[in-house]
Order: C-alpha cells, then sequence, then structure tokens
C-alpha cells in the first residue's frame, strides 16, 4: 500500500499539496487501490511520520516538498526495502527517487504568453514568501518575458515572511492592484491560497492571470491567460503506480517529460492567438534541443535578466 | 518617481488595506473602553470572515452573509462575555482562547461543509460586495485634483468602506454625547462609579461587548466577501493583532484610530508599491520592504508618541466581594 | 480565611475545568461525525501510552516550558511579552551562528556555548520593547508584535540569503556539526541499558528545562531582583517608594523573558532539526503565554501546563496522522481547555467555593 | 419623593416613621461575617452618627442600605415603609444618597459628567448637562458647595471631590444622605464648612447619617450615635447622653487615652538641614519654593498645611522619589553630610541607607503592596539588606522572623504574618507600616498623615511609638492635616502655604485659629515674633519667601 505525506502548508493548499493528492485520487480511481496519507502538523513530526509509514508496510511513500529532505537522509537508510519519492528535492540514497521539477521551463513558456498578451509591456509575478523556490518560477516567467519583450517591464512582489504569506488573499489582492496600477496587465501568482485573492483581483480589474501548480483556469473563465501547471500529480500517479519497483535516482519532470508546462483548456482558448500558440511552440522545441536555455535560479542564486 | 495616479492608487490601496483594521479597532475600543480587554479580535474576524463567505456562498447574498458574518462574530463575544464578565475570569486568557477556538472552528466546520480543506469556494455576483460608485463621479471623473481625489479615490469602494469610515464620527458621537456612551466611559474607567449610580456594570459591559461583536463581525465579513472571495483558513494573518497595536496607538480615541489604521494602511500599500526599494548603492531585499510597516510602526511609537494611558479599569473583572 | 481548601482551589477546580473542555471538545467531535471515544483513546495512547509517545509530549513541553517561563517572568512585572514568538526565533539564529562558526568539539562543551547564543539573541530581542518601554512608553504590547514581524522578516532574509548552504532548495541553514548534536533521552537511556522512546526529539533540554522551572522559582519568590520584579509589577509608585528603578527592572525582566524564550531554541534547533529552519518556533510563543496564563504564572503551573500541551500537541498530532479527523481539531480542544481552565474557571470554582461554605458552616454548628 | 404612609404597625403612635429601620441584617464576605443581626433606627431630620473600629461593619452596613452589597438576611424600612433594595437604582429613588469612603467618582470626567452619570435623563447628554449646570449652581449659592462644573475631577483636591459626591446625592434629590468617613481626608476649615452643610440640610428636614472616628465630630455634630464592634451594634445612644470616654471604651472595648502623653523635648544636634530645596513639576509648576529647614535628634517638626500645599512633595523629595519627569534644587544635608538631591544617588534607596525611614501618606499604593503577604511588606524597601540575604537568596525565614517581632510589637491584628496586606484593616495596615519604619531604628522619620482613617484605638498606640523614637534621640518629621495631631506631637509647628514654609510657631504657644490662618497664606505682619518665644536651641536662620527666590 503506498502512502503520501503532505507538507506543513496541508492537503488543500491550492498548491502543489493539492496537486500530489490530485494524482493519488487518479490512481485510486484507476486502480481502485488503497493509500495511506498524512498531513504534518510540526517539523518534529516529518521523521515520526515517516518512520511510522515505513514500519507499518508503507511502500513506496512518497513526500511532497524539499523540507523533507534532511529527515528522509536520516531515515532512508534505516530502511532499505522500503521505496521513497521525495518532491522538490534531491536526496541521495539508494532506495530514494528524487523528483524535481524544471519550474523556470514552464514559467518560461508563461513569461511568453504573458509578453505577447501584454498591451502595456509591463507584467506581474507575486510569489509567496521569498525562498529559493519562487524564485525559480520567477526567474523563468521573467526570461521568458525578456526574450519577447526586452524592454519590458516584470514587476515583482513577495507576500510576506512568515507561513500566513501563503494564506492572505487580502494582501495578494492588494498587491495585484498596486501591480496593475503601474501598468501591470498580466500577473502571475505562485503563492498558495494567497494566490487566489491575486486571481480574484485581477479577474476583477479585468486583466489577465496566470495559475500555478494545478489548472487553475477555471477559476475565472476568460480571465485567466494560462496556468503554469506542475505536474506533482503525475509525479505521485507513477510513483504509486510503480509500486515497490520504484526507480531510485534523479527524476527530472522538465517539458519534455511533461513535468511542466503552460494549460490551455476551453476557459482560456479564445485569450491563446495562433502566434502566442506558434510562439510557445518554437520554444518548447528550442528547450528540447539545447538552443534555448532557460537558466535555473538555483544554479548560482541570481538571475540573469534582473 | 511618485507621480499622481501612483499616489492616488497607494492611498487607494490604503483605504481598502485600512477598513478591516479599522472596523476590528474600533471594535476594540468600544470592548476597551468599556473595561474589557480584547485580545480576541483576529480570532472574531476570522469566525465572521467564515461564517459570511459560508453563508453569502450558500444564499448568493452578501448581505445575508453580513449578517452571518456579524452573528458568527457575536457568539464568540459572548463566550468572551460569559468569561471574562459574568464569571470574571481572566480577560486576557479568554481571548487567546478565542483565537484558538476560531483558527480551529473555521477550517473544521469548512471542511465539514465543503470539503475544501477549509476553504470556501470562490464568491460570485450578488454573494460579494461590489464596488459602488458615488454619485456624481463619472461626471466629476474629468475634473483635475477633485476629479482624482472624488472619483478615483474615495469613490469606487464597497458599502462596508463608508460604513466603516462613517463608524467614525458615529463612535464619537456615541462616546461623547450619548447617555450610553458616558456611561461606557465610565464604567471603563471606575465601574464603582456606574454601580453606584445605580447601573448594572454587567449589562454594560455586555451591551459593549456585542458592539465589538458586530464591528469585528463586519471587518471579517468585509474581508471575506468583499477584498477577496471567499474564505481561506487564516485569512485575517494577523490583523486583529494589528488593530489592536493601533487601538493602543489611537490612545483609545475614535478619531486617532482612524489616523492610526490609515497609517498602517498607507505604510502597507507603500511596502506593496515598492517591493525592492533601491536606493542607489543597496537594494533593500523584499523581505525588509515587508516588514516596513512593523518597523517604521516601532519608530513612529518611539518618537512621536507618548504614554499610552489605558482605562483605568481595564483588564481587571469587576468584584465586589472578595 | 480562604473560602475553600487550598487543595481543591489548586486540584479540584482545573481537574473538573479540564472534563469540561474534554466533554464539549466530545461534542464537536460528534458535530463533525467522528467517534469522541476513540479519538480520545487515540490521543491518549499516542501521547502518553508509550515511551514513544512520551519521547514527543516531552519534547513539545519542552519548547513551551520555555514559552511559558518568558511570558510568566515578564507578566510579574507587569509586562506581556507577546514577542516570545520573535524572541525564540531570533534564538534559533543564535544558537546557529555559534555552532556552524564556532569550533565547538563536543556537545558537553557546544551545549553551555549555545546556551548563551540563544539567550543572548533572544534577550536582545526582548531589549529593544524593553527599553522603548522603559524610556519612551512605547506600549510592550504593541512593540513586541512587532518584533514578531521583523523576526520573521529577518531570519527569512538570513536563512534565504546568508546561511543557505549554495543550491539548496530548502530555506535553512546547513547541518550543525555531529559533534554538537545533543544526546536524546533515548541515548541516555540506552547508556543505563533501556530502550526508551526510540527515534523521539525528547533530549537532555528537557531537564534543563525542568531546572530552569526550578531556578525561576527561585528567581521570583527567593532573590532580591525577583522581589524587585514583582514589586514593580503590583505597584509602580510602590517601587520608587523602595528605591526599585522602574527603568532598570523593566530591561531587566524584559531581558530574562527574552531569554527564556530564546533558549527554546536549544530544544528545537539543536536538539531536534539539528539545523536552523524557517518557522521553526511553530507557534510555541503564542502558546507559551497560554501555558503562563494557565499555569498561573507560577513555574510548576507552568510546568503542568506545559506538560498539558505537550500532551495535545501530541495527542492532536498522532490523530491527525492515523485518523481521519482533520489537524484543527487539536486546536479547537486546546482552545476549550484553555476557556475552561484558564477563564471560565470561575464557573467551576463559584459552585464549589459555596459548597465548601456550607459544608463548613454545617461542621461549625 | 412621596409622603411616607402614617401607619406605624406595632410602634409607637407618637413617634414618627424613622428615616430608616433596619431589622437583623447580616452580612458575610465568605467566611468573614462582617454584620451580624444588626438593627438600627434613624430619626428623620437628624444626623445620626455611627462609630467603630476598623473593619467593624460599619461601611459594608451603610452599604447595604445603599443598594451595593446585598443583605444574607434582614429587613430594610425607608420612611415606614419595607423595601427591598437589591440595588443602588432602588436606593436612589427611595431617596436615599451615599458619599463612599474611598469615592466613586470617574476622574477624568469632568464635575458635570459625574453628577449626571446614571441621572441623565434621555438619551442624549446635552439636556442633562445643561439641567445639572442650573441645578449646581442652585445648590452652589444654597449650600456653598462651590466647585467649577466643568474641572476634571484628577485636578480637584479631595475635599472638592467630597463636594462633587455631596453634589451627586443633592442632584438625586436625596433625602437620606449617608456620608463614610468624610472629614477623614478634610482639613478642619473644610470640615468645618462640611458640617455647616449638614446642619443647612438637617433644618431642612433630610436626614443625615455619619460615619467617623473622630469623636470631637461625634459629639459636635450628631444628634444620635451608634456603636458597632466586630460586626455587631453594641449601643445606640442619644449624643447629650454621653460622653468621649464612653464612646471609645464602647467602641473597643477597654478604656482608651484619648491624650498624648509626652514628656518635653531634649533636642540634640541637627538631623535634617535642608536650605533653598526647590521642586518643578514635569508640567513647569513651581511645587516647592525654597524651602528651609532643620530638624534636631530628638524632636518633632510637625508640618501643617491644607494638602496640595507641597507637603507630598516635600515628603516624596526627603524620601528619595520625586515626582517623575520634575526638577529639583538646593540643598539637604544628613547629619552633617551632604545628600544628593537629583542623579541616581538621589533614590529611595540610598535614602534608606542613610538613615532615613519614611512612612508614606498614601499607604495603599506606596507604603504597601497589597497583594504581599505581611513579612514580604515587612522586608519592603529594606529587602537588600545584607541580614536578609543568604548567598544568593534571599533569608525569608529572617524576613519573617522580624515580621513576627514586629507585629507583636505594634499589636497587628490578626498576628498572621502570612496573610496579604490587603486583608488587614486600614489601622492595621498602618501599623504594619509604621512598625516596619519605626523598627529599623532611623535616623529621621519621615512620616505623612499617620493615622488618616485609622480608629482611634491604632492611633492612640502609633502616637505613643512616634513619641518614644522621639524620645530614643531620633528626628522625625510629621505632616498632617489633622490640627490636632500636629499640635499634640509636635514639639515645632511649621506651616506650609503654596510651596512654601510661612511661619513656625510652638505648638504650646499657639492655637488652631492661628494656624488656620497661616495654612490660608494669611502672614502675621510681625513674622518673626513667635521666634522669640523659641528656645536659642531651637532657632534657625529664617528667610522669608521673598528673600530665597
Ligand atoms: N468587599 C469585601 N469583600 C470581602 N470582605 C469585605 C469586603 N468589605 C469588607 N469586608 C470585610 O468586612 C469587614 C467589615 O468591613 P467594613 O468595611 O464594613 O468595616 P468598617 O467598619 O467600615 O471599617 P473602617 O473603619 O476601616 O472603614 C472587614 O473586616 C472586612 O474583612
Ligand atoms: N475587597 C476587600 N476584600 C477584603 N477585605 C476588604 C475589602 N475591602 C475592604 N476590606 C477590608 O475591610 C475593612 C475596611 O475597609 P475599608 O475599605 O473601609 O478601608 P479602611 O480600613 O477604612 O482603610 P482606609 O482608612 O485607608 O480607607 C478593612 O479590614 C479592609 O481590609
Ligand atoms: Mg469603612
Ligand atoms: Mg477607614
Amino acid at each position: 500500500e503506498p502512502a503520501l505525506i503532505y507538507d506543513l502548508g496541508g492537503k488543500f493548499d491550492k498548491s502543489f499539496n493539492e496537486a500530489a493528492f490530485g494524482g493519488a485520487q487518479r490512481w485510486v480511481e484507476e486502480t481502485g487501490g488503497t493509500y495511506k496519507e498524512l498531513e504534518m502538523q510540526s517539523e518534529a513530526q516529518r521523521e515520526q511520520a515517516l518512520r511510522r509509514l515505513a514500519e507499518t508496510g508503507a511502500n513506496p511513500i512518497v513526500m511532497t516538498g524539499f523540507a523533507f529532505g534532511d529527515v528522509l537522509n536520516k531515515v532512508a537508510p534505516d530502511y532499505p526495502d522500503v521505496k521513497f519519492a521525495i518532491i522538490d528535492m534531491v536526496v541521495e540514497q539508494p532506495n530514494v527517487q528524487s523528483v524535481v521539477f524544471t519550474e523556470e521551463e514552464g514559467s518560461y513558456l508563461a513569461g511568453i504568453m504573458a509578453a505577447m498578451a501584454s498591451e502595456s509591456g509591463t507584467v506581474g509575478f507575486i510569489g509567496g514568501m521569498d525562498i529559493p523556490l519562487i524564485h525559480k518560477f520567477e526567474c523563468g516567467y521573467a526570461q521568458g518575458f525578456k526574450s519577447v519583450k526586452p524592454d519590458g517591464q516584470v514587476l515583482i512582489n513577495y507576500t510576506g515572511t512568515t507561513p500566513a504569506a501563503w494564506n492572505d488573499p487580502v494582501k495578494g489582492g492588494e498587491l495585484a492592484k498596486a501591480q496593475i496600477s503601474q501598468g501591470a496587465d498580466v500577473v502571475y501568482a505562485a503563492a498558495g491560497g494567497t494566490g487566489i485573492g491575486v486571481l480574484q483581483a485581477v479577474a476583477d480589474e479585468g486583466k489577465l492571470g496566470i495559475g500555478v501548480d494545478s489548472n487553475q483556469n477555471h477559476l475565472h473563465p476568460g480571465q485567466m491567460l494560462t496556468s503554469m501547471v506542475k505536474r506533482v500529480d503525475n509525479a505521485v500517479f507513477d510513483a504509486f503506480t510503480a509500486g515497490d519497483a520504484l526507480e531510485p535516482g534523479v527524476k527530472v519532470m522538465d517539458l519534455a517529460a511533461e513535468g511542466v508546462g503552460v494549460a490551455v483548456d476551453e476557459n482560456n482558448q479564445d485569450l491563446i492567438t495562433p502566434e502566442m500558440q506558434a510562439a510557445v511552440d518554437e520554444a518548447k522545441a528550442g528547450i528540447a534541443d539545447g538552443s534555448i536555455e532557460v537558466h535555473d535560479y538555483m544554479a548560482d542564486n541570481t538571475c540573469p535578466v534582473e | 518617481m511618485v507621480d499622481s495616479g501612483r499616489a492616488v492608487q497607494g492611498i487607494d490601496s490604503a483605504l481598502r488595506l485600512m477598513t478591516p483594521l479599522l472596523l476590528a479597532c474600533l471594535a476594540g475600543l468600544y470592548s476597551e473602553r468599556s473595561g474589557v480587554f480584547d485580545i480576541g479580535l483576529e480570532g472574531k474576524m476570522l469566525m465572521a470572515a467564515f461564517s459570511a463567505a459560508t453563508v453569502a456562498y450558500l444564499t448568493g447574498s452578501a448581505w445575508i452573509g453580513l449578517l452571518a458574518g456579524i452573528a458568527g462574530s457575536m457568539a464568540l463575544s459572548l463566550i468572551h462575555g460569559l468569561a471574562s464578565i459574568t464569571f470574571r475570569g481572566n480577560q486576557l486568557i479568554s481571548g487567546v482562547a478565542i483565537n484558538f477556538l476560531a483558527s480551529g472552528l473555521t477550517v473544521l466546520l469548512g471542511i465539514k461543509i465543503f470539503q475544501l480543506g477549509g476553504r470556501t469556494p470562490s464568491l460570485e455576483g450578488a454573494a460579494r460586495f461590489q464596488p459602488i460608485e458615488l454619485p456624481l463621479a463619472e461626471t466629476l471623473r474629468g475634473v483635475p485634483v477633485i476629479g482624482d481625489l472624488y472619483s478615483n479615490l474615495l469613490s469606487g469602494h464597497s458599502i462596508l468602506v463608508y460604513i466603516a469610515l462613517l463608524l467614525v464620527p458615529l463612535t464619537w458621537w456615541v462616546l461623547n454625547r450619548t447617555r450610553f456612551g458616558l456611561r461606557l466611559r465610565a464604567v471603563g474607567e471606575n465601574p464603582a462609579s456606574v454601580d453606584t449610580a445605580g447601573v448594572s456594570v454587567t449589562r454594560l459591559r455586555h451591551a459593549a461587548i456585542a458592539i465589538c461583536g458586530v464591528l469585528c463581525g463586519i471587518a471579517g465579513a468585509y474581508l471575506a466577501t468583499s477584498l477577496s472571495a471567499g474564505f481561506v483558513k487564516e485569512m485575517t494573518a494577523g490583523r486583529g493583532f494589528i488593530a489592536l497595536a493601533a487601538l493602543i496607538f489611537a490612545k483609545w480615541r475614535p478619531w486617532s484610530a482612524l489616523f492610526a489604521t490609515f497609517l498602517f494602511g498607507l505604510l502597507e500599500a507603500i511596502a506593496n508599491q515598492y517591493p525592492n526599494l533601491d536606493l542607489g548603492f543597496i537594494t533593500i531585499p523584499s523581505m525588509f520592504m515587508n516588514a516596513l510597516p512593523y518597523i517604521l510602526t516601532v519608530i513612529i511609537l518611539a518618537g512621536f508618541v507618548g504614554r499610552a494611558i489605558p482605562p483605568r479599569a481595564g483588564g481587571e473583572p469587576y468584584v465586589k466581594e472578595r | 480565611m480562604d473560602k475553600m481548601p487550598k487543595w481543591a482551589d489548586v486540584i479540584l477546580t482545573p481537574l473538573i475545568s479540564v472534563l469540561l473542555a474534554f466533554a464539549i471538545s466530545a461534542l464537536v467531535i460528534l458535530a463533525i461525525g467522528e467517534n469522541p471515544w476513540m479519538a480520545l483513546k487515540t490521543m491518549v495512547t499516542g501521547a502518553l501510552g508509550s515511551s514513544y509517545g512520551w519521547g514527543f509530549t516531552l519534547y513539545y513541553a519542552t519548547n513551551f516550558i520555555f514559552t511559558g517561563l518568558a511570558v510568566m517572568v515578564a507578566y510579574h512585572a507587569s509586562l506581556f511579552n507577546i514577542g516570545g514568538e520573535g524572541q525564540a526565533a531570533m534564538g534559533g539564529l543564535g544558537v546557529a551562528l555559534v555552532l556552524l562558526y564556532l569550533p565547538l568539539p563536543h556537545w558537553l562543551i557546544a551545549l553551555p556555548v549555545a546556551m548563551i547564543g540563544a539567550a543572548a539573541f533572544g534577550a536582545a530581542w526582548a531589549f529593544i520593547p524593553a527599553w522603548l518601554q522603559a524610556k519612551r512608553g512605547s506600549h510592550i504590547v504593541i512593540t513586541t508584535i512587532m518584533f514578531n514581524f521583523i523576526a520573521a522578516a529577518l531570519l527569512n532574509y538570513v536563512l534565504v540569503n546568508l546561511l543557505r548552504p549554495v543550491g539548496s532548495m530548502d530555506p535553512a541553514s546547513a547541518r550543525f556539526p555531529d559533534a554538537t548534536h545533543l544526546p536524546k533521552i533515548t541515548d541516555l537511556a540506552a547508556t543505563f541499558g533501556m530502550t526508551w522512546g526510540e527515534h523521539t526529539p525528547v533530549n537532555v533540554t528537557f531537564f534543563i528545562a525542568v531546572l530552569a522551572c526550578f531556578l525561576t522559582w527561585l528567581l521570583i519568590w527567593r532573590t532580591r531582583l525577583g522581589y524587585e520584579i514583582r514589586v514593580l509589577g503590583r505597584s509602580e509608585p510602590g517601587a520608587l517608594y523602595a528605591g526599585i528603578s522602574p527603568v532598570k527592572i523593566t530591561v531587566l525582566a524584559m531581558l530574562i523573558s527574552g531569554g527564556f524564550a530564546g533558549l527554546m531554541a536549544i530544544n528545537n534547533v539543536m536538539g531536534e532539526s539539528e539545523r536552523l529552519v524557517l518557522n521553526a518556533v511553530e507557534g510555541a510563543g503564542f502558546i507559551g503565554i497560554a501555558v503562563a496564563l494557565m499555569g498561573r504564572n507560577h513555574p510548576f503551573g507552568v510546568f503542568l501546563a506545559a506538560l498539558l500541551f505537550g500532551f495535545l500537541y501530541q495527542g492532536g498530532g498522532e490523530l491527525a496522522l492515523w485518523t481521519s479527523i482533520p489537524r484543527e481539531l487539536i486546536i479547537v480542544i486546546q482552545a476549550l481547555v484553555i476557556l475552561f481552565t484558564g477563564a471560565l474557571d470561575n464557573m467551576v470554582r463559584m459552585p464549589l467555593e459555596r459548597m465548601f461554605l456550607s459544608m463548613r458552616k454545617r461542621g461549625d454548628a | 419623593m412621596a409622603e411616607p404612609a402614617q401607619h406605624l404597625g406595632g410602634r409607637s403612635a407618637t413617634a414618627a416613621p424613622a428615616a430608616i429601620e433596619l431589622t437583623g441584617i447580616s452580612k458575610a464576605f465568605g467566611p468573614v461575617q462582617a454584620n451580624k443581626d444588626i438593627d438600627l433606627r434613624v430619626e428623620r431630620g437628624t444626623i445620626h452618627g455611627i462609630i467603630g473600629e476598623n473593619g467593624a461593619g460599619k461601611s459594608t452596613l451603610m452599604s447595604i442600605l445603599y443598594g451595593f452589597y446585598k443583605p444574607d438576611s434582614g429587613t430594610i424600612e425607608v420612611n415606614g415603609q419595607p423595601l427591598s433594595i437589591t440595588d443602588s437604582m432602588t436606593a436612589i429613588r427611595a431617596g436615599i444618597g451615599m458619599v463612599f469612603q474611598h469615592f466613586k467618582l470617574v476622574q477624568n470626567f469632568t464635575v458635570l459628567e459625574n453628577i449626571i452619570l446614571g441621572a441623565e435623563d434621555g438619551r442624549l447628554l446635552r439636556p442633562a448637562l445643561a439641567k445639572a449646570r442650573g441645578v449646581l449652581r442652585r445648590l452652589a449659592e444654597e449650600y456653598q458647595l462651590n466647585v467649577d462644573p466643568d474641572e476634571r475631577i484628577e485636578e480637584l483636591s479631595v475635599g472638592h471631590q467630597q463636594r462633587v459626591e455631596i453634589l451627586k446625592a443633592l442632584y438625586r434629590q436625596a433625602d437620606i444622605l449617608i456620608l463614610d468617613e468624610p472629614t477623614g481626608v478634610l482639613t478642619p476649615a473644610e470640615a468645618d464648612h462640611l458640617f455647616r452643610i449638614l446642619e443647612g440640610l438637617k433644618a431642612e428636614g433630610k436626614t443625615i447619617i455619619l460615619i467617623t472616628h473622630k469623636l470631637r465630630e461625634i459629639m459636635e455634630i450628631t444628634d444620635n450615635v451608634s456603636v458597632m464592634r466586630r460586626g455587631e451594634m453594641v449601643a445606640s445612644v442619644r449624643t447629650a447622653e454621653t460622653s468621649p470616654e464612653e464612646l471609645a471604651e464602647l467602641m473597643v472595648g477597654r478604656k482608651v487615652l484619648l491624650n498624648v502623653e509626652k514628656g518635653p523635648a531634649s533636642p540634640g544636634a541637627p538631623v535634617l538641614e535642608v536650605r533653598g530645596l526647590k521642586m518643578v513639576d514635569d508640567e513647569g509648576v513651581e511645587r516647592l519654593r525654597g524651602i528651609d529647614f532643620d530638624i534636631r535628634a530628638g524632636e518633632i517638626l510637625g508640618i501643617a498645611g491644607v494638602s496640595g500645599n507641597g507637603q507630598t512633595q516635600l515628603l516624596e523629595l526627603l524620601g528619595g522619589y520625586p515626582e517623575k519627569g520634575s526638577t529639583v534644587s538646593g540643598t539637604i544635608h544628613m547629619n552633617g553630610e551632604p545628600l544628593d538631591v537629583t542623579g541616581t544617588r538621589s533614590d529611595a534607596r540610598t535614602r534608606r541607607k542613610r538613615g532615613i525611614g519614611h512612612v508614606p501618606e498614601d499607604r495603599q499604593t506606596e507604603g504597601l503592596i497589597m497583594d504581599f503577604t505581611a513579612w514580604e511588606n515587612i522586608a519592603f524597601g529594606y529587602h537588600d539588606k545584607p541580614e536578609y540575604q543568604r548567598g544568593w537568596l534571599m533569608d525569608n525565614d529572617a524576613i519573617r522572623r522580624d515580621a513576627q517581632k514586629y507585629m507583636e510589637d505594634f499589636d497587628c491584628r490578626p498576628r498572621n504574618c502570612h496573610l496579604a496586606a490587603r486583608n488587614f484593616s486600614g489601622g492595621n495596615q498602618q501599623k504594619l507600616v509604621v512598625a516596619r519604619e519605626i523598627e529599623r531604628n532611623p535616623d529621621l522619620l519621615l512620616i505623612g498623615q499617620p493615622t488618616r482613617g485609622v480608629d482611634i484605638g491604632a492611633i492612640e498606640f502609633i502616637h505613643k511609638r512616634i513619641v518614644e523614637l522621639r524620645d530614643a534621640g531620633k528626628a522625625i518629621l510629621l505632616v498632617s492635616v489633622e490640627l490636632d495631631e500636629i499640635l499634640s506631637l509636635s514639639d515645632r509647628i511649621a506651616v506650609m502655604f503654596d510651596g512654601r514654609i510661612m511661619g513656625e510657631r510652638l505648638p504650646s504657644e499657639t492655637t488652631t485659629g492661628e494656624l488656620g490662618l497661616l495654612m490660608a497664606g494669611i502672614t502675621d505682619t510681625d513674622r518673626h515674633d513667635p521666634a522669640e518665644g523659641i528656645p536659642p536651641e531651637h532657632q534657625y536662620v529664617e528667610t522669608t519667601p521673598e528673600e530665597r527666590v
């Protein structure tokens, strides 16, 4: 029986935990299997949860979030027969699969679309807490945008410095309005529950929003340019499906692997011009063949376009 | 660097951000002027936000949502009153408990009702308070300065913003010009004076706390059904505590409360507009811009505001016989 | 002269209050469609039913003891320190800097040094609000709230930009050197050949916390400084009359308070995670307020209240982990416990007093 | 007020119904029986005195009558009609007004706001304020009860605050006025004024109940007097048919000396020399305008004056804690050595180390920590004495030993040093403070209002101890608004007015009248005359206020 552990944000964080939950649900629907799931309550429980699951025979054990990395490094060797999968972090252990996403690539595509949809030449990005992971999104987005509009401007805001930053739609909305007042007409939200407020404000003001992690286009049909989907659900689904045959090592979920991408569905297809679609396709191909290199913020903690 | 449009937008944003603070601050003002400290503003707002969003979603009416928000907040007020007035318990503990209670109950009930991890579904249309245009706003829009101030700044907010603003003079008037206000102030300064005048201390304090509940209810409803479109867990994000700080800052006076909350709103709006302040030689990182309102509050407090003397009987239950 | 015997006030009242809180909690559990009996059983066995459960319960309790003592000491000087959260966070920074940058060969050496670092950083963070209160009259409740936010910002910055190892996704410091790892109580038990609480985070800091309770008791009720703190807390004119400087005592009391809050970092940062993570305090600073108030501002009360909250935290964690009951239920239970034992205690006490009084009258007659 | 019905039940047909008739009133606070089966009859149109030791239950009884406390049992009749007084509103409606021992005024309200509080008749304040202003003007003329209606209470002297309380009652058309220790805080002139008002009210047919510890007042003004002891009513007599000695004995249960027995002073070397002492408070008001005086070993210098003329500031300054934000200048010498008047070494701790003991005017907020136990209060201010330290810790056993001893010496009751200070009666609280300061054997004892609100048994005792301290060769600075006390205790009397010492007199050669004039700021033209009567060793350089500026 596989197991899934959510990070502190909780199962319904409007972000990758929720996406992970979606993947597990899909697996249940398709296979009719059952799985165990756990929500963390405190930092100290991480190890407790991993060990208890491992001891009760869960296999594989999937966890979302980089914060598990440290603990997993310690726990994995104690249970060589159990397979673990960790999302967003590389843990080098023989029984651990590390799933990493190339958020910068997906965001790059979103940036291209934003640039082409923007009439003002100014777009916005709103992140939750100012942490490296979110900079990955931000930097990819900015690169994509600048590749189309080198003279354009990307406005960047972070919501806060406490965990409340992920659950403050009011502040998110205000930040979006502030960016809009400075000319932004497309705003990309990578801020969990805060993002709901961002997208709402953007829709209220008649501008375009870009969702994150799961496909959020349905939130405001016609007002969502796209969503930068990060297929955590696929990662979880794959891991669950693989069962104890889960392959250790680093699994890169990139554009090519459809780990990341921009969502197009009936809610936003009217906004996608053929040129836009062409540009996105071209960029995809370029990234795939290496002619376009999207810089990963994590490589050196800097972003070339800022 | 600061063009007028941006300034207007900043103040506009400040107006929106201050509204929940102002409502909560006035709520605290009624409670604390009657001698009952209330650190449970946060919890009451949160509860109100949840019940307002839930009911607004279920009924499709923001107004019914508002009533539900008020009811939710009042329920917690009642508990606070029961604990700290009727049973003369510790007001701070009761406030702490209310914050915990709201934080847990909202999510618990939210999960039970919507299975969305404590969120409510997004509100649309009449389930939200929409911005209203003040009369003549369109006509005046072209007029320089006045147009800017009236049409862009003052007009176009939700009705709750105007209610909050009107509550300031109203509160002043109630406190200083009515029998209720006189007794309320007296009971916060020296409850024995009210008691020996033949007026019930308990009833007055319960009334004050009920008003506090109503105002927190409006504040919460504003957060969930006007500023945003639904409830998200912990969405008050510490605003109740900021309102408390503003209340002390304002020395428990309504006009000063307006000023204090506006200042907080403005500081936050400015921090929002300048996420990375580039001073030329150094760029202030976003973390510090986010903390700027708090840092400036401390500086202002240290530099310009003298000792704040709370209502003398504040925090103490009224006990005749020990 | 008292209305009822002391034992009744100290034991009976809180006991009945806790029972009431649990009764209401049971109703809440029923209301969300779960089985309260099963929930209670999960909580009790999960938190107290094994050395494993105890290991976690005591770990959380250790955190709460420190933050509870912090609130308590300030409260005796009539200062309401809501800043435990920020002070504890800064204490963590102190620990991290000491352990990462000083060559400390053994935990026995690392511990006192880290304690100094933790206390110093926590105290420093309390110093500014204290000084502003004493000198400028800036209300300490506001300034400490503000300093919580500022600490979070500072920590966010330091972890992301300064302490984070290059290439790490996690906004956390590097691991502390192995030599500085504190022995877990499991390890201590193992040296006596016992297996106790395998893989639980409770470590030697627990004993330090217990010692801290005792020292705080000495401080408040047995030393000159404690006497002066209590005088200032009761009456500022009285303090002046007695030649006690309110400025000095305000600052000292807050330094001690901040120091205690900072010391919490020994437990969670040095003892448990062995590196500094963002939001390491996890609200323990706020729980400290409840713990101190419920503990009636007495170190022994703080100890008991911290245990109770440790139990609720661990039991609730178990509940959330292994049942379908959402973790927020535990916050509700905590709220009810705080409400009934801390704020509605007179609801229980008044009828009890009447009962004892009439019993005494009958005895006299 | 409705006219009382004339049916009189079983009472003698000739007697009019009593204004108040209490029967079998009992009240317990937890285990404390404050009132035990009390009967009290107060005739209409009389002034009825109630006396009793601290804690005898006087205030409790009156609070019950006023609806502030609920009695456990007993009945109340007002003007012959049984009345169940459940709250103060009922009492007010029945025409009862009460001036509490501790005023129930809102400090930051104006006089007018305090007057109308609870009697606003109407939801809005404006009409009530206007009406009250008019009524106040009329009352002011009628009874010489002048107060500025727009002044804040905190700006008023206690005497004026009391007027506000009386006005409050009159505004509510009280027919029966209860005054709980009204003169405790008044100067003799103010007290006389109050009594004239009470006489006036009585002449109008109003009934007055007066609680006091001062037998002189009882004899002077009351028609009847009731005596309480330990919660019981022990006697009710016509004032004309009793004597102070008899009342004192009824009250305390033993014979009491009503006058201080004190031999002549034999002053030694100067202990305290004060020159040109000035103090300006944080609002820029000059509170002390250049004070000069000496006190010698073995003498008591009494400072008389209407409260608010700088005595408090003088005591606090000498005690080492002038008001926050004030500026001080001048010199003080203690046993010939200078004392710092500013800076960190001018604090109360340093003063105590130099041998200055201090019984503050306000025992409840300064002299005691009300929540502390008696033994903790015995160390208050002396907690850093070496004999109370044991290494890093305080030697609580040593403190408790001292506490037990002091409480024996001063006959503090109950003799339980573990009881919190707030559980002692006012008199016993005062004994705790006096014991603490006197037992330290200070070279100089500052003592303010030593017997305010204290019953006569305790007054006798405290006076005796002060004189003993003097006879042991110590210097004492006594500040009191009670002229009787000043006259009977002091060896020399200085009168303060408006931050200056107006003059100095010997008790044997002055009268209350003369002191009263000085206290009012009226100096005699020949100001050096009285000094001739002072023996040479008592003389010191005296300057006029003008010279000191
Ligand atoms: N509010 C109260 N709660 C509990 N006990 C009280 C209270 N008020 C008075 N007592 C008790 O009742 C007794 C009578 O008190 P009361 O105030 O009536 O005395 P009193 O005669 O007015 O004394 P004093 O001369 O000092 O004013 C006291 O011994 C005290 O212990
Ligand atoms: N709330 C109370 N609880 C317990 N005892 C009280 C309380 N209030 C008053 N007392 C007691 O009642 C008695 C009389 O109290 P009261 O308030 O009349 O003060 P007091 O003794 O007259 O002092 P003072 O002369 O300074 O006013 C004292 O024994 C006092 O300790
Ligand atoms: Mg009395
Ligand atoms: Mg008295």
